[in-house]
């Protein structure tokens, strides 16, 4: 079978929901950036696809996968920035053990 | 005639006294208030007399006409419907302001002497000036709602007087007892106002009455046509205005009031519980007569029967009890009861009326001996410092004039020949015997019963050896206190010569009054039967009353008792009003519906409880729950 | 007269008490400020007669309208009738009377004057708004100045008794801003209530927007199952706190149930004038017998005002003109009744320290003058002819008969009943305070009231007596308030 | 018919998801890193098949050479490479998946039901030249503004990071103070 | 070109202002006190500046376009900022990095009026990005205290996770419509199945960035972590701007899919309202217990929005001005008492009235407005919150509303309670405020005071949107 749009729908669709599934279980911060990741992938997944076979007369689609990819980056800076951050102030990274935020 | 204004003046002249007597009395007048207060209502009484000789020697054909002097709307309801306040002049408000303005100024004067030593003397004529304007202002009331409005007045200024020595618990038990039982009555009166006005369209008596006579009239059509629990409304409405009436002139079962209300001065038990305002609630059935006797005959049949059980009642009771006052009072409500049931009896115009004249006279003659009686009655408490009759005895030596004055009342109460309580009883008994021979026979026994429980009083008070020696031996009362004793006796003696029946009788036409020797032959010896079984007993300190008291047993401790009607009221309302509506009803308050509101505020805040814990919950199950929930 | 003075003057007198130095000048400032809205009140009632005798049938006079919002349309639209002015002249009483018994507070004087005073101005502002959204403005102005005063100033638990005035009040409001947010959306986008008196919405509308706004404003007014605000908040409340919320609080709700819920919705009132009736009927002597069982001053009128506060519910249920004179009537005469009692229980308590009846006894001897004012603010409250609660309860008892069937009579008759019970408690709180033997020797040595007491005392009763002993002027000044709305109900 | 570039597109949707999947799943956190590193080559080796080559460039210079080391430079920072994960409780997981599933099927569910309308023309690549000239271009379908936009996101980032990361000397504590107090 | 500089005067202003402080940063030569009043007079100046010259128009091809209602926003949001810059001075002046927390800060804020102008999801999301995550580098701007950092990873998490559900959505909505433009867009959404998926995508994000229950889990912990003028800003500057945007991507994109949001508003306000207060109910911390009813305020937010967009617009562009003063008033207040004495409890309020008075009014001023008690404008902000919500004829929306602020009113009443009516043995000594906050301070208060009350700004507000 010929791949086409939908089969890269589907990846991107699966690869969206791996993200989520990550997202929801990982305690670790990282490993949750890492999800983002993922799922920030998958969505440019659907933009280049839909570019190339629905719209390819305007490039759209392919900025935005561009200006995404230029955020996430900047976006994993801070995150990163702060993980350290946090990790050198209590030695954990873990979202359940930083839990100082209680009342 | 006298003017408006001047007549106005009957009222309002009490009334100056109490707002000046009220406001500076305690301060500038002092001990001339009393002074102030008898001169006002001296004042006051002249253009009463003066009104009321005027007013009955101005009629037309030998009728009075009713007058209305003056009018002046107080309170608009609705258009037709307003309380007015009115000058009523007709013959029975004729004569009552006579004895209203009468009876108080001799208590006035009395009170000059016997209260002279009061700390609250000013208060206390404050207090009877009030209390003169209220039942000034209910015998001139011209329309229902006035006389509603006084009513309760009346009833203040009896509380006010009751409760007079407001630091003994028994007078502030007894005054409060007094305005309440009155006040439930008066519930009665005011739903019966509302029946009567819804169904007549007015409040004025003249209005009302004849709509409410006349049978061409299209509201009384309505009116008898609608009924409920099968009497007409029309019924109802006198029913409950005659219940009003009841409370005020302690009929039964309304009256346990009256003994208890005796904690006042006694210079006021003489002015309104005995010669005035108890007899408003007959003065308002009199006011009211043609529609009980015309509309609704039944209704006066039953005022016939409370009347007489009210009389026989009380009479009996009155032969048990110590308290000097306390009997006086349940004599009074027997008396009460005769002029209740001479109204029942009665029917309207003519030779039928004679109960309505008969009762009029009744009211007037007895506000004379009755007044003396306590005025007399205050001079020996006075003296001995005791209400007890076990206290008193011989005192006849002691007091000479009072003990003449108030043989002299005993007399005419008793209904001995030629004094006037036996003119007007003459003519109560004859009306019930031509109507209802059922209430003459209960009526005769009552008078005889009269005689006996006076004339116990009398030997107790006056004969038989000193009980015990008193203290001090000061003279008799001061001639403040004797004048009014002597001035009364003399009415007490000779009031039943008026020919009432020309002035007062049920439809304005004069009656002729009757008077039959053979009739009168049965209730005078009866009277003298009882006097003599009291001297018997009493006089010759036989042992006999013991013997008597303790055959009798049970009834006699009934009725010492007051047939327990004390009791059952005091379990109506303590145990059943306030344990099982105020207490439930304060209860309901605090924890339903106040319950209710914590209620909601509580569960607010413990869900609130819940979830502050969910959102302390771990941040990704915090998240996984959020895109759950989506 | 131009009836932005009624709310400049108690706004100023605010200002001037906020910018003032010490204590004394609080004082003085305030009393000078209420003593002025008295003035004012009393010329408008002239001015108002004297329009009236001139002939000018408006329904509102000295209307006047300054725009705040032009979409919504919402404008300052000010205007009075005979109610308006009546309850103006209620609320000035109170508010001086209030000042008065007030004066020896020592703490946060300065905040306790101003809260008052905004308190008044709600008022004010309450009763001059014809712009549904301005009425309810100023209706909010005055909770949080009641839940400051009882929350500061107040005693026993009174954070518990703010907190709950506080939000019933608000849920009262949150009932009443629905009701007048349909009403806005329904009747051609307007909140002025002579525009929206001209609308006739359709039945079914009405039937939804009625009881929203009754049972709104019923919290205010203490309509039956709602009242439990009234007798924590005012045995809570500071005295001149209580005598607000009796006297003029309660009354905003009253006054709102009869000129917009009753008055804009006549298809609504008819609906459910049954379980008005019924309800107040309830209250009527359920409150009575609830206070009864009372045992503290305080609780005793507050019962008793959810008691007598039944009566103007009732006259307003039952649907007659009469009926709704006498509503209003009772309005102004519990008014100034209920604020006089209060002020009464605080002069005792001032001297006593305890409001428990039963440690009281004999207090006559000590403070004869309070004691006088105490037993006749107690008969006025039981219905004394000569003083103003008579009046008003008998109008609305005859108007309520006028009601010819069974449902009418049992309801009439079971409000009659009250004035019995009312006797019970009254005289058994008169006879076991003012009368009896002395308890405490210490209460009676504390004397009789200071001028400012008895000065706030002749003040009320002045009005007490002139509702009394001549009503026909308050009638004259009602009736035709009530004719108006019963033409409405009427459907002229 | 499966040609070299359909087993190739298969071969690549594989290694994406599988390594995608193991990277949300490894208990390992360095494993994760490496897995996820993978997932994005596989994602850029899609868009060389897509022909679009540039995109291809800038995912893996940007993510695999520019993130995924970030992430692992991270991990290197604060924590033993080798360390493992503590395990989910199953609670967590079924619900997870649950959402996820049912997420996943309305998703897959809509888009194979839209009709979507393939153009007539699919390009090949798109010229870098393009590319760039568009990126600058003010004017209709220029990227200018958007070009801004992010380069102020970048400052402002590298701002954030700097005064985040370089933390002066004297604000390090090892107990940080309690609650509500100020810093030094 | 002059329509360039016009049209985009606020991004400019803010623009330069921001290079400036880098100079500043650069230069190393101010002391931290001089520089606040620096950033301060710049900041009125830019406020200031905001409110002439505004026009309708659009640049670059229409991504970016701008009216006077636009614009307002924009100054509205400015003038939050200058309060911003006055009331947390206390804590400003001691932070180490004070140019870098203001060029964040105006960062974001240019993000914010991009987000409003912006007129194309590309920018939107570049826009929305630019708000959030220099933000989030704020919210760590408490740097030694683990909180902060918490709260600062928890947002960025959050912020880039709602990103990426964000841009699933626009990808489908790119691939169902095959544009980004929202003027083209308005003309392709049909209502198609993916549409409406892709729309609930684009919604949730939109419910993370307006902490929307139940996408509000991180707000608490943000708002408590970070330093309360990062909170302060969070809650109330950004709140505001994506509640502009909110409206107009709702009605003017979106309008569309009417029907299917219509719903979601109403069943999502409900439980934002219900949620955040029943939160709010019981938190002891000052922040927290703010963060939670501003939550509660977004519901009503919410309320407004779903009637129409005329009326909601108009009342949510009036409300966050008066929700600035109100919530900016209580959270300067916190902020002075946090930074004097360190106590953030509502407990430690015990007594504040005895000795410090003039915060307690503000405070309390606040909180009433916050309330929606007359005579301040929160309760006209709040009442036209309502009525823009009946304009559809949903009354139980209302009711619930109305029962909502009656809940409300309990909270902030605790916390009045607290400051007028406790007694406390050791309360709050009395704090000197410096001017600039007192300045603040009474700008917030005359503002709670006054905005109500001048009808003719909300008929302006009204008069833009026509």
């Amino acid at each position: 079978m010929q791949p086409g749009l939908y089969h890269i729908l589907f990846i991107s669709a699966a690869l969206f929901f791996i993200g989520v599934y990550g997202f929801f279980t990982r305690r670790n911060l990282i490993t949750m950036l890492m999800s983002i990741e993922l799922i920030l992938n998958s969505v440019n997944l659907n933009f280049i696809a839909f570019n190339k076979y629905l719209w390819p007369e305007k490039m759209d689609g392919l900025f935005f996968t561009v200006f995404i990819i230029a955020i996430a980056a900047a976006e994993a800076a801070v995150a990163i920035a702060i993980i350290i951050n946090l990790y050198r102030s209590h030695h954990s990274i873990d979202v359940e053990q930083a839990e100082e935020l209680k009342n | 005639m006298p003017n408006a204004l001047t007549i106005a003046l009957i009222p309002l002249l009490p009334l100056a006294g109490f707002v000046l007597l009220g406001l500076f009395g305690k301060r500038y007048t002092g001990k001339y208030s009393g002074i102030i207060g008898t001169a006002l209502l001296l004042a006051s009484t002249l253009i009463a007399v003066y009104t009321a000789y005027e007013y009955f020697s101005h009629s037309q054909g030998g009728k009075y006409s009713n007058i209305i002097a003056a009018k002046y709307t107080w309170l608009q309801f609705a258009p037709g419907v307003s309380i007015d306040m009115g000058l009523y002049l007709d013959p029975i408000s004729m004569m009552m302001i006579v004895v209203v303005t009468l009876v108080s100024l001799m208590v006035h004067i009395y009170s000059l002497g016997y209260m002279k030593d009061e700390e609250r003397f000013s208060t206390y004529y404050a207090y009877l000036g009030l209390f003169t304007f209220s039942m000034l202002g209910l015998v001139l009331s011209s329309n229902i709602f006035q006389i509603y409005i006084f009513w309760e007045l009346v009833g203040v200024s009896s509380f006010l007087l009751i409760g007079f020595y407001y630091d003994k618990p028994s007078a502030v038990a007894a005054s409060k007892k007094a305005f309440i039982v009155t006040r439930f009555a008066d519930l009665g009166f005011l739903i019966g106002i509302l029946v009567l006005s819804y169904a007549s369209g007015t409040l004025d008596f003249n209005t009302m009455i004849s709509t409410l006579t006349s049978p061409e009239s299209s509201q009384l059509k309505t009116a008898a046509a609608s009924s409920f629990l099968g009497m007409s409304v029309i019924t109802w409405g006198g029913l409950l205005v005659f219940m009003g009436g009841a409370g005020k002139s302690a009929m039964f079962p309304l009256h346990i009031w009256l003994p208890d209300a005796m904690e006042g001065p006694t210079p006021v038990s003489a002015l309104i519980h005995a010669a005035t305002m108890v007899v408003a609630g007959v003065y308002l059935v009199a006011r009211l007569f043609p529609i009980f006797a015309i509309t609704t005959p039944i209704l006066l049949e039953l005022i016939g029967w409370v009347g007489a059980v009210s009389a026989v009642i009380a009479a009996i009771i009155a032969c048990t009890q110590t308290d000097i006052k306390r009997v006086l009072a349940y004599s009074t409500m027997s008396q009460i009861g005769f002029m209740m049931f001479a109204l029942g009896v009665s029917g309207y115009g003519g030779e039928a009326g004679l109960g309505y004249t008969a009762s009029m006279f009744h009211l007037f003659t007895h506000a004379m001996f009755k007044a003396l009686l306590f005025l007399g009655a205050g001079a020996v408490i006075h003296y001995v410092h005791s209400n007890e009759m076990k206290d008193m005895g011989g005192l006849r030596k002691a007091m000479p004039v009072t003990h003449i004055t108030f043989l002299i009342a005993c007399l005419a109460i008793a209904g001995v020949p030629m004094l006037s309580g036996f003119f007007s009883k003459e003519e109560i008994l004859l009306a019930a015997y031509h109507h209802n021979p059922a209430i003459y026979w209960i009526a005769l026994l009552t008078s005889g019963l009269t005689a006996f429980y006076m004339f116990r009083l009398y030997f107790n008070i006056f004969w038989n050896k000193p009980y015990h020696a008193h203290g001090e031996h000061h003279g008799e009362a001061p001639a403040s206190m004797k004048f009014p004793l002597i001035l009364l006796a003399v009415g007490a003696a000779l009031a039943g010569y008026i020919p009432f029946g020309k002035y007062v009788s049920s439809n304005g036409e004069p009656l002729a009054s009757h008077f039959e020797l053979s009739f009168s032959i049965l209730p005078v010896s009866l009277g003298i039967a009882g006097i003599a079984i009291a001297w018997i007993m009493y006089r010759k300190q036989s042992g006999l009353p013991e013997k008597v008291s303790s055959g009798l047993g049970g009834l006699y401790k009934a009725a010492y008792r007051k047939f327990y009607i004390d009791e059952i009221y005091l379990f109506i309302t303590k145990k059943v009003l306030f344990n099982l509506v105020g207490r439930p009803a304060a209860w309901f308050d605090r924890n339903v519906v106040d319950g209710l509101v914590n209620f909601t505020g509580n569960t607010t805040q413990m869900v609130s409880e819940r979830i502050k814990n969910c959102s302390r919950a771990k941040y990704s199950s915090m998240l996984c729950t959020s895109c759950w929930l989506r | 007269m131009n009836l932005l003075l009624l709310i400049a003057t108690p706004l100023l007198t605010a200002l001037a008490v906020l910018f003032c130095r010490n204590q004394e000048q609080v004082k003085w400032t305030a009393l000078v400020g209420a003593l002025a809205q008295l003035v004012l009140s009393v010329v408008l009632l002239l001015l108002y007669n004297q329009e009236r005798a001139a002939g000018n049938t408006m329904q509102m006079l000295f209307e006047e309208s300054y725009a705040l919002f032009n979409n919504p349309p919402i404008n300052f639209h000010f205007g009075v009738d005979g109610l308006s002015v009546a309850m103006i002249l209620l609320t000035s009483f109170v508010l001086v009377a209030g000042i008065l018994v007030s004066w020896n507070i020592e703490k946060m004087t300065k905040e306790f004057y101003f809260l008052l005073i905004l308190l008044a101005l709600g008022a004010y502002g309450f009763f001059i708004s014809l712009d549904l959204f301005i009425l309810f403005f100023f209706l909010e102005v005055s909770v949080i100045p009641k839940y400051l005063l009882i929350g500061i100033w107040g005693s026993g638990r009174k954070e518990y008794s703010a907190n709950k005035l506080a939000l019933m009040l608000m849920g009262g409001s949150a009932l009443i801003l629905v009701g007048i947010l349909l009403l806005y959306f329904n009747a051609g986008h307007s909140f002025d209530i002579t525009e929206l008196s001209q609308v006739t919405l359709g039945n079914r509308l009405q039937h939804i927007i009625f009881p929203l706004l009754f049972l709104g404003f019923g919290v205010f007014t203490a309509l039956f199952p709602l009242h439990t605000w009234v007798p924590d908040g005012h045995s809570s409340a500071p005295t001149a706190g209580s005598m607000f919320l009796a006297g003029i609080s309660m009354k905003l709700g009253g006054y709102g149930c009869l000129r917009v819920a009753t008055y804009l919705l006549p298809e609504g009132a008819k609906q459910y004038a049954d379980i008005i009736i019924v309800l107040s009927a309830i209250a009527i002597l359920y409150g009575a017998f609830a206070t009864m069982m009372q045992k503290d001053l305080k609780y005793i009128n507050a019962y008793s005002s959810v008691s007598h506060v039944g009566f103007s519910l009732l006259g307003i249920g039952m649907l007659t003109q009469t009926a709704i004179n006498g509503a209003m009537m009772q309005m102004v005469s519990h008014g100034v009744m209920t604020a006089l009692f209060f002020a009464v229980i605080g002069m005792i308590y001032d001297r006593t320290h305890t409001r428990q009846v039963n440690e009281m006894g004999g207090l006559m001897k000590g403070m004869p003058f309070a004691m006088t004012v105490f037993f006749i603010v107690g008969l006025c409250s039981l219905g004394l002819p000569g003083l103003s609660g008579f009046v008003a309860e008998m109008t609305v008892f005859m108007g309520s008969w006028q009601n010819a069937d069974t449902f009418h009579r049992v309801a009439t008759i079971a409000a009659c009943m009250s004035i019995v019970v009312t006797a019970v408690y009254i005289l058994r709180a008169i006879g076991k305070v003012a009368m009896g033997p002395v308890v405490n020797q210490d209460h009676i040595a504390a004397g009789d009231v200071k001028w400012n007491e008895k000065f706030a005392a002749i003040i009320l009763l002045a009005g007490i007596l002139a509702i009394g002993i001549a009503p026909q002027w308050l009638n004259k000044l009602l009736s035709p308030t009530a004719e108006i709305i019963m033409n409405r109900i009427n459907g002229h | 018919m499966l040609t070299g570039s359909v087993i190739i597109f298969y071969l690549l949707a594989a290694l994406t998801l599988a390594c995608g999947l193991l990277s949300v799943t490894t208990r390992h956190i360095f494993r994760a890193a490496i897995y996820l590193l993978f997932s994005l080559i596989g994602i850029a080796g899609i868009y060389f098949w897509l022909q679009y080559e540039f995109i291809a460039a800038v995912q893996i210079v940007v993510y695999a050479g520019g993130i995924a080391v970030l992430i692992i430079f991270s991990i290197f920072l604060t924590q033993q490479a080798g360390d493992k994960l503590a395990a989910q409780t199953n609670q967590r997981k079924i619900f997870a998946l649950l959402a996820v599933f049912c997420g996943f099927a309305l998703t897959m569910l809509q888009v194979y039901q839209h009709e979507f309308y393939l153009s007539a023309f699919p390009t090949g690549s798109v010229s870098i030249h393009a590319i760039g000239e568009q990126m600058l271009n003010v004017d209709q379908s220029g990227y200018a503004l958007p070009f801004e936009v992010i380069s102020m996101l970048l400052l402002a980032a590298m701002i954030g990071c700097i005064v985040i990361a370089l933390r002066i000397k004297n604000q390090t504590e090892e107990n940080p103070p309690a609650i509500g107090n100020s810093e030094s | 070109m002059t329509d360039f500089i016009t049209l985009m005067k606020h991004e400019l202003l803010i623009t330069v202002i921001i290079f400036l402080l880098l100079f500043v940063k650069i230069g190393k030569g101010m002391k931290n006190e001089n520089l606040l009043t620096l950033i301060q007079v710049l900041l009125l100046l830019n406020a200031i500046a905001g409110f002439f010259f505004n026009e309708s128009g659009s640049l670059f091809a229409d991504m970016f376009y701008t009216s006077p209602l636009v614009a307002f926003q924009k100054n509205v949001l400015n003038i939050g900022v200058y309060l911003i810059s006055l009331l947390f001075g206390d804590w400003l002046k001691k932070t180490p990095h004070l140019p870098e927390f203001f060029i964040l800060l105006l960062s974001a804020l240019l993000g914010m009026f991009l987000l409003i102008s912006s007129g194309n999801l590309l920018i939107f999301y570049l826009a929305l990005e630019l708000a959030t995550i220099p933000v989030a580098a704020m919210a760590n701007f408490d740097l030694a205290k683990k909180r902060s950092s918490e709260g600062a990873m928890k947002m960025i998490l959050s912020s880039a996770f709602s990103s990426g559900i964000l841009l699933f959505g626009i990808s489908l909505i790119y691939g169902a419509t095959g544009t980004i433009s929202f003027g083209e867009l308005v003309n392709q959404i049909n209502g198609s199945p993916l549409q409406v998926l892709a729309f609930v995508f684009f919604f949730s994000a939109f419910a993370f960035k307006l902490s929307i229950v139940p996408f509000h889990f991180w707000t608490a912990d943000v708002y408590e972590g970070s330093p309360i003028a990062t909170t302060s800003f969070l809650s109330v500057i950004s709140k505001g701007a994506v509640a502009f945007i909110f409206i107009t991507a709702l009605y003017r994109v979106f309008g569309g899919l009417y029907e299917i949001w219509y719903w979601m508003l109403a069943v999502l306000a409900v439980l934002t309202m219900l949620t955040g207060n029943l939160f709010a109910l019981r938190q002891q911390n000052i922040k927290r217990f703010l963060a939670f009813s501003s939550i509660a305020q977004v519901g009503f937010i919410l309320v407004a929005i779903s009637g129409n967009y005329t009326a909601g617009t108009s009342s949510v562009v009036y409300f966050v001005l008066i929700y600035i003063f109100s919530n900016l008033a209580a959270f300067g207040v916190a902020a002075v008492i946090a930074e004097k004495t360190g106590k953030e409890n509502i407990d430690d309020y015990k007594g504040l009235y005895k000795t410090n008075p003039f915060l307690s009014w503000v405070l309390a001023l606040g909180l009433f407005s916050l309330a929606g008690i007359p005579p301040t404008a929160g309760f006209f902000g709040k009442l036209f919150l309502l009525t823009a919500g009946a304009e559809k004829g949903n009354f139980w929306l209302i009711i619930i509303a109305g029962l909502n602020m009656v809940i409300s009113l309990y909270y902030y009443l605790k916390v009045v309670r607290a400051i007028f009516m406790d007694k406390n043995e050791n309360p709050i000594e009395p704090i000197q405020v410096s001017a600039s906050v007192k300045l603040g301070m009474i700008i917030c208060a005359l503002g709670i005071v006054f905005t109500g009350l001048a009808g003719k700004l909300f008929d302006y507000i009204q008069s833009l949107i026509a």
